[in-house]
């Protein structure tokens, strides 16, 4: 059993400056329009944020709280009801910035195409020569556990495959945001954590920004710069967390007692948050 | 789809047997209608002879160009539809309910735009299928799931890529379904109008057979058209079958 | 993206839709105008000559007798068209392999003049009403068969397991699962079947016939009478048009889901 | 119960037959008919007439002959029209063909191939030593006969009573085909053969009432055409022109039930000329019976 | 805030044997045919298991080891290849039998229908009069956090929204044997705890029999009376640990000591089947 490590050479350098802003949200809001006769649905904010280029930024809330809205809205997906969005100084209205590579929560393969089509649709699509495209996708599915699956089609794959081919096609990319919605959902914890580690690997070698939104607590103090902490909807930020972690992190990560600590606030920080999405409602 | 092969074998066969049997037994009246191993010698008789040859030709060149055009012509139709809302809303009453009208009394009115040559009734032929497809085309771009739309969008895709790259391909099987609807519409509409109006084509010779009570030949033709409309569509079943059976759940 | 200021619009938004629909109908009017003119009223009468023609005909004296026989030979038809329509198609789309089996025959049927069938009609139902209503079915019925068929071939399968889980019968699968994640298929084939129908029962007008709408037209064609053509025909099809109108307004009924 | 004839409304065959209800002849006769089936095209006409509570229509004779000859169980029991009167060759109001020898480089239109249209112009273009001089073309229906012409598609193409009368202003004659086949019949009576055994007198009473209406026309032609205006919802004034025009190009245009052989003869060598039979001696025997006729009518 | 706690009349007294088998499997496999030319896959077993009635049995393995073909196989979804499977002491073959409910991958809301409906879909079709399945599904939906969406459409809702409204569409119709496919995937940790409480007042109360199948090593160990840990594909059950819970458990397990034995050893188990799944392909 060998594991083949993703040796990726980044489309561009680290930021120099990590601390420039990379994306930007300001007293952004979401109000879903009320259907016949129903009032609007405040879904969303007002949020501020800014992700510092290079940073793995987590988010995590209640179910429902807004989180896959907040993403839709930094990616152009869903415009915003009020404040304003920037990817790299420019404003984002409508369309998805270049640059940019989603993983989305629901499955997002395409049927009519094999794994290898799938992992290799985005980087096509902007114009990756073949043989460079060869190279990644057979990386990316070595890495994802789905060699053995490359020329299978999605009806044949488990829930938790189709969500790595989704994965693997967004990294094959080399995006320099990368949004990541609740993209190991459907794995095991052991395979998460895997996962996880490999995602580390390929943010320090690319020097991309990510931003993940996650449901694993764990997860997200292991592998991020920053834990945004969502409240029930409409979401706000009610906390920011610095984890502190060096670059060089990994699951050792977990031993430090600091990660104990962090779990734990974040964790009472939720339990709260939890209880009201669930319960004011009765 | 072997299986299913098969059976649509027997099926036919015990219909067409059943048909003969009760065709020579005259519980069927013959003046209505002949056994089928009778219209299976017009069929030979009649392709045999050569006479029938430029019309058969003539027709299937004028459906064909019907049907690519109604085809082409459909899709972009049906894109641009989905595409404008606005535009949508508005013609979707009138998108189907033209099919009310016969369509060959708008035949004067073609036969002054094109002349009396093949185009009017490749126009007919057209503007018969052209919105099973469009109609076919939008159902089918309707069902395409919202993910995977916002997957082109998050790849920066052109409008143009994103049809040919996700929509068309995920409402492939509504597509066929236009395309199978279209074939058929456009036949009917050719031989319809070449039944009413032309002197020449598939569709006058089986009305004049039909009004010569000309059985053998009436019916021959008809076996003929059956055999190309069927073939025609079987191919497109199995090209069907062929892109589509890996992305459907195995059954068993 | 509809954002909150949508529900602020709605009246707006109503209004255009409206207009866009009288601009719709100005434009078609003034093309058949300007086709008139171009073609000459003999070819085709334009919308004034064409409305005076309507009135004509509709205040005739037969004309509520040839409405009556055609619209209970076409009520009846599309009365089965519907119903045998929709029933085949979810029953071929539920199961696989006699769709697979049955849709290639019921195509190339379809294909064939239906003209060619009408010894075999009059064999079996003799001249008059069920002749006419024949006529009308097999031309309706194949379009909202396939249109099913094809709806519910392509549904989720996860609905059709969820179905599964919950033991529903047959029947009540149909209405409780196939038929509504039909919806949109099932109306666009009711629509192109309800036309469908109409013109199948015109033709079978006439063939054989002493009144009726398809009497009148087939006269008006052999007499080449283009304005009362084309008052028939305009007849048809606002007909035909309000009632894709009303079942458009009961398809966003029927979906009550945003 | 209804009756079935070709053409009915669009066609002269239909005259008597309007003329005989609207007098009650028919309900004198003891039938009782409410109104009659009309349908384009030979073959529809007697698969209807078949179909029909009383099996009888008048129809076009190729159609009858066609039927017979394929075993449908029918037969001939009166002569319908016996001359083309109603069938006219017409071009434009500019036009300046007269008779059918000035063709010579010009288009004509007749309906489709195998029709009594083409067979007139076969026998008309060799009688006139135009054959290939002419070209000839099928434009389909009457319905787009005038299309051809406005559009130049064809100078001359034919044209049936009463649309002809309708129109007059716009046309004009060029030639008629009674120039070029003086006799030739075109409809006949024919009745389900069972039916006939069955119910001879129904079929005689109505063969009566037929020809009482052919005689109440040519003695009558100025009420008959308002009868007929009536019945077809035309302008009285085209109906009148049209039974004219028929009455004065053949006085015997609508035959009184009597056969005239020799106007048959002429429709089946038509019918060899288009390849539509086979030559060879043509037997009206056996499917012809007079015995429907009144005595005075039956051939000798 | 307040929650309603969910109290069921259980339309059957719990099983007086607590041993009886409720459902059993034996030597059961399952080969997909493989399409075109390829050869079949081996997707599951041979698994033989015994469902005690009223047990809580939970099963963890790697993504795409077979659980789901599993759950499939057992509710009568999909056809075992070999080997025999009973429900209740009758065989099932290719029909769910009555008295089991399902929770699937995959989001199952109907989306014609809104949450209420969906919620009382499967006792409505079941036969439940009306004024009962109310009661029911109200408080269902109240326990699911969902009583504030009644109305709402699918659309309307998030992933973690809609997957709620499955369970509480199984647990209306009072199943005597509940398959739960990860239900809680797309729930936040804490959503996922409270829920999965939730869960265990319901089974004390109803008797049920409940297979869940998780992907979370805390909530298999937490929940269960046995925990069936799978092999990487094809999935055999390498281990079956008795957790030895009382019937009374609740999140304070957790603070037992044996509660970090357990999830160790389940944790050391699936970290090379793990591995296996994803490195056995390159
Ligand atoms: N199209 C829509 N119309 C109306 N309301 C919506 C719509 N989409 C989402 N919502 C509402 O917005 C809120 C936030 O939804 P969102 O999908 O962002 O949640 P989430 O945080 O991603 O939840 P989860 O963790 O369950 O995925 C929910 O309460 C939902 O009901
Ligand atoms: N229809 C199918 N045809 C062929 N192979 C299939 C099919 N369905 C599933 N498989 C294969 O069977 C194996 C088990 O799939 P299954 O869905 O049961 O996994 P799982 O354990 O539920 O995974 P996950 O945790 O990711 O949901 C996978 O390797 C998959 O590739
Ligand atoms: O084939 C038709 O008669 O429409
Ligand atoms: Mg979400
Ligand atoms: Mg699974």
């Amino acid at each position: 059993m060998k594991r083949v490590p993703l040796t990726v050479v980044p489309d561009r350098a680290p930021d120099s400056t990590p601390c420039a802003i990379h994306a930007a949200l300001t007293d952004v809001t979401r109000i879903y329009a009320g259907q016949k006769g129903k009032p609007p649905f405040h879904a969303l904010g007002p949020v501020s944020l800014n992700l510092q280029a290079g940073e793995f930024f987590s988010v995590v809330g209640p179910s429902g709280c807004g989180k896959s809205t907040l993403l839709d809205v930094i990616a152009g997906l869903n415009a915003a009801s009020s404040g304003t969005v920037t990817f790299e100084g420019v404003p984002v209205r409508d369309k998805v910035p270049e640059g940019v590579a989603i993983v989305f929560q629901e499955d997002a393969t395409f049927p009519w195409l094999d794994v290898y089509d799938n992992a290799a649709f985005g980087a096509r699509r902007a114009g990756v020569p073949e043989n460079e495209i060869r190279e990644r996708v057979e990386h990316a599915l070595a890495f994802m556990g789905l060699k053995a699956f490359t020329h299978s089609y999605p009806v044949q794959l488990s829930g938790g495959m189709r969500q790595r081919v989704c994965i693997a096609r967004a990294m094959v990319v080399r995006p320099r945001l990368m949004l990541l919605d609740e993209p190991f959902g459907a794995l095991d914890q052991q395979t998460r954590l895997l996962m996880g580690e490999e995602m580390l690997n390929l943010w320090r070698e690319t020097g991309a920004t990510v931003m993940l939104i996650t449901h694993s607590i764990d997860e997200a103090v292991l592998l991020s710069d920053r834990i945004g902490v969502m409240s029930s909807c409409p979401g706000r930020f009610i906390e920011t967390i610095h984890t502190g972690w060096s670059r060089q992190r990994d699951s050792n990560t977990a031993l430090d007692p600091r990660f104990g600590e962090l779990t734990a606030k974040v964790w009472s920080l939720l339990r709260g948050e939890a209880l009201k999405a669930l319960g004011n409602q009765s | 789809m072997k299986l299913a092969a098969r059976w649509r074998l027997v099926l036919v066969v015990a219909f067409v047997g059943a048909l003969e049997i009760a065709s020579r037994r005259a519980w069927i009246d013959p003046v209505s209608f002949i056994p089928p191993s009778k219209m299976a010698e017009g069929a030979w008789a009649l392709l045999a002879s050569g006479d029938y040859t430029n019309d058969i030709l003539q027709t299937l060149a004028n459906a064909s160009l019907a049907v690519l055009l109604a085809v082409a012509g459909g899709f972009v139709f049906g894109v641009c539809l989905f595409k404008l809302p606005r535009l949508r809303r508005v013609v979707d009453p009138l998108l189907l309910s033209y099919y009310a009208v016969p369509i060959f009394v708008v035949y004067p009115v073609l036969i002054v735009i094109f002349g009396l040559n093949r185009w009017p009734l490749v126009a007919i032929g057209f503007l018969f299928g052209v919105v099973a497809m469009a109609t076919n085309t939008l159902n089918g771009l309707e069902r395409v799931a919202p993910v995977l739309l916002r997957s082109a969008r998050a790849m920066r895709m052109s409008t143009i890529d994103e049809i040919r790259l996700i929509t068309l391909p995920a409402s492939l099987p509504y597509v066929f379904t236009g395309v199978k609807l279209a074939v058929v519409y456009a036949f009917i509409a050719v031989i319809a109008g070449e039944f009413v109006l032309a002197g020449s084509g598939f569709g006058f010779r089986i009305a004049y057979a039909y009004n010569n009570f000309d059985n053998p030949t009436m019916y021959g033709l008809m076996l003929l058209l059956l055999v190309f409309v069927g073939t025609l569509n079987m191919l497109l079943h199995m090209a069907e079958e062929r892109l589509y059976s890996r992305t459907r759940r195995a059954s068993a | 993206m509809s954002t909150l200021l949508t529900s602020t619009l709605k009246p707006a938004h109503q209004h255009r839709k409206w207009s866009d629909g009288a601009l719709l109908v100005v434009a078609l009017l003034a093309l058949w105008q300007v086709a008139s003119s171009l073609l000459g009223a003999e070819v085709l009468p334009g919308p004034w000559l064409t409305f005076l023609k309507l009135k004509s005909i509709m205040s005739d004296d037969d004309f509520p007798e040839n409405l009556r026989v055609t619209a209970v030979a076409f009520a009846l038809g599309f009365a089965i068209s519907c119903m045998g329509g929709v029933c085949l198609g979810l029953v071929l789309g539920a199961q696989r392999l006699a769709g697979d089996i049955v849709e290639p025959i019921l195509m190339a049927f379809y294909a064939i003049p239906k003209i060619t069938l009408y010894p075999v009609v009059l064999l079996m139902f003799g001249l008059g009403l069920y002749a006419k209503v024949t006529f009308g079915v097999i031309h309706g019925i194949i379009p909202i068969t396939i249109f099913t068929m094809n709806a519910v071939r392509n549904m989720r399968p996860v609905f059709a397991r969820t179905a599964r889980a919950c033991r529903l019968s047959p029947v009540s699968y149909a209405r409780h699962v196939l038929l509504p994640a039909a919806v949109p298929e099932v109306l666009a084939g009711l629509r192109i079947g309800f036309s469908l129908t109409l013109l199948g029962t015109l033709i079978g007008e006439m063939f054989a016939s002493q009144s009726g709408i398809g009497h009148m037209l087939m006269i008006a064609m052999s007499r080449n009478d283009s304005q009362t053509i084309m008052a028939l025909a305009s007849l048809l099809f606002i007909f035909a048009t309000v009632v894709n109108l009303a079942m458009l307004k009961w398809h966003q009924r029927l979906i009550k889901a945003p | 119960a209804t009756l079935t004839v070709t053409h009915w409304i669009d066609g002269m065959y239909g005259v008597p037959f309007a003329v005989a209800l609207d007098k009650g002849y028919f309900k004198q006769n003891g039938v009782d008919v409410t109104g009659f089936i009309t349908s384009e095209g030979g073959g529809t006409s007697v698969r209807n007439a078949m179909a029909s509570e009383i099996p009888y229509g008048e129809v076009a004779l190729p159609a009858a002959i066609a039927a017979i000859r394929q075993g449908v169980p029918i037969t001939i029991v009166h002569s319908g029209v016996q001359s083309v009167a109603d069938l006219l060759w017409v071009e434009l109001k500019d036009g300046n063909v007269n008779g059918i020898a000035q063709m010579k480089g010009k288009t004509i239109g007749y309906s489709s191939p195998k029709s009594m249209t083409e067979m007139i112009t076969i026998v008309g273009l060799d009688r006139a030593g135009l054959s290939g001089q002419v070209q000839r073309k099928p434009v389909g229906a009457s319905g787009t006969m005038m299309i051809a012409l406005q559009q130049h598609a064809v100078d001359v193409a034919y044209m049936t009573e009463p649309s002809f009368s309708a129109r007059k202003d716009q046309l004009r004659i060029a030639f008629r085909s009674t120039d070029i086949v003086p006799a030739e019949t075109q409809t006949v009576g024919v009745v389900r053969t069972d039916y006939l055994k069955a119910h001879p007198d129904t079929v005689k009473a109505i063969i009566d009432a037929r020809s009482k209406g052919v005689r109440y026309i040519i003695a009558h032609r100025e009420e008959s055409a308002q009868i007929l205006a009536k019945a077809y919802k035309i302008d009285p004034a085209v109906a009148k022109s049209a039974i004219d025009n028929c009455l004065d190009t053949d006085p015997s245009y609508w035959s009184t039930g009597r056969f005239n052989y020799t106007s048959m003869d002429e429709v089946v060598k038509g019918l060899v000329l288009i390849k539509a039979i086979e030559p060879g001696p043509f037997d009206w025997k056996k499917i012809v019976d007079e015995s429907m006729l009144p005595a005075s009518e039956r051939t000798k």
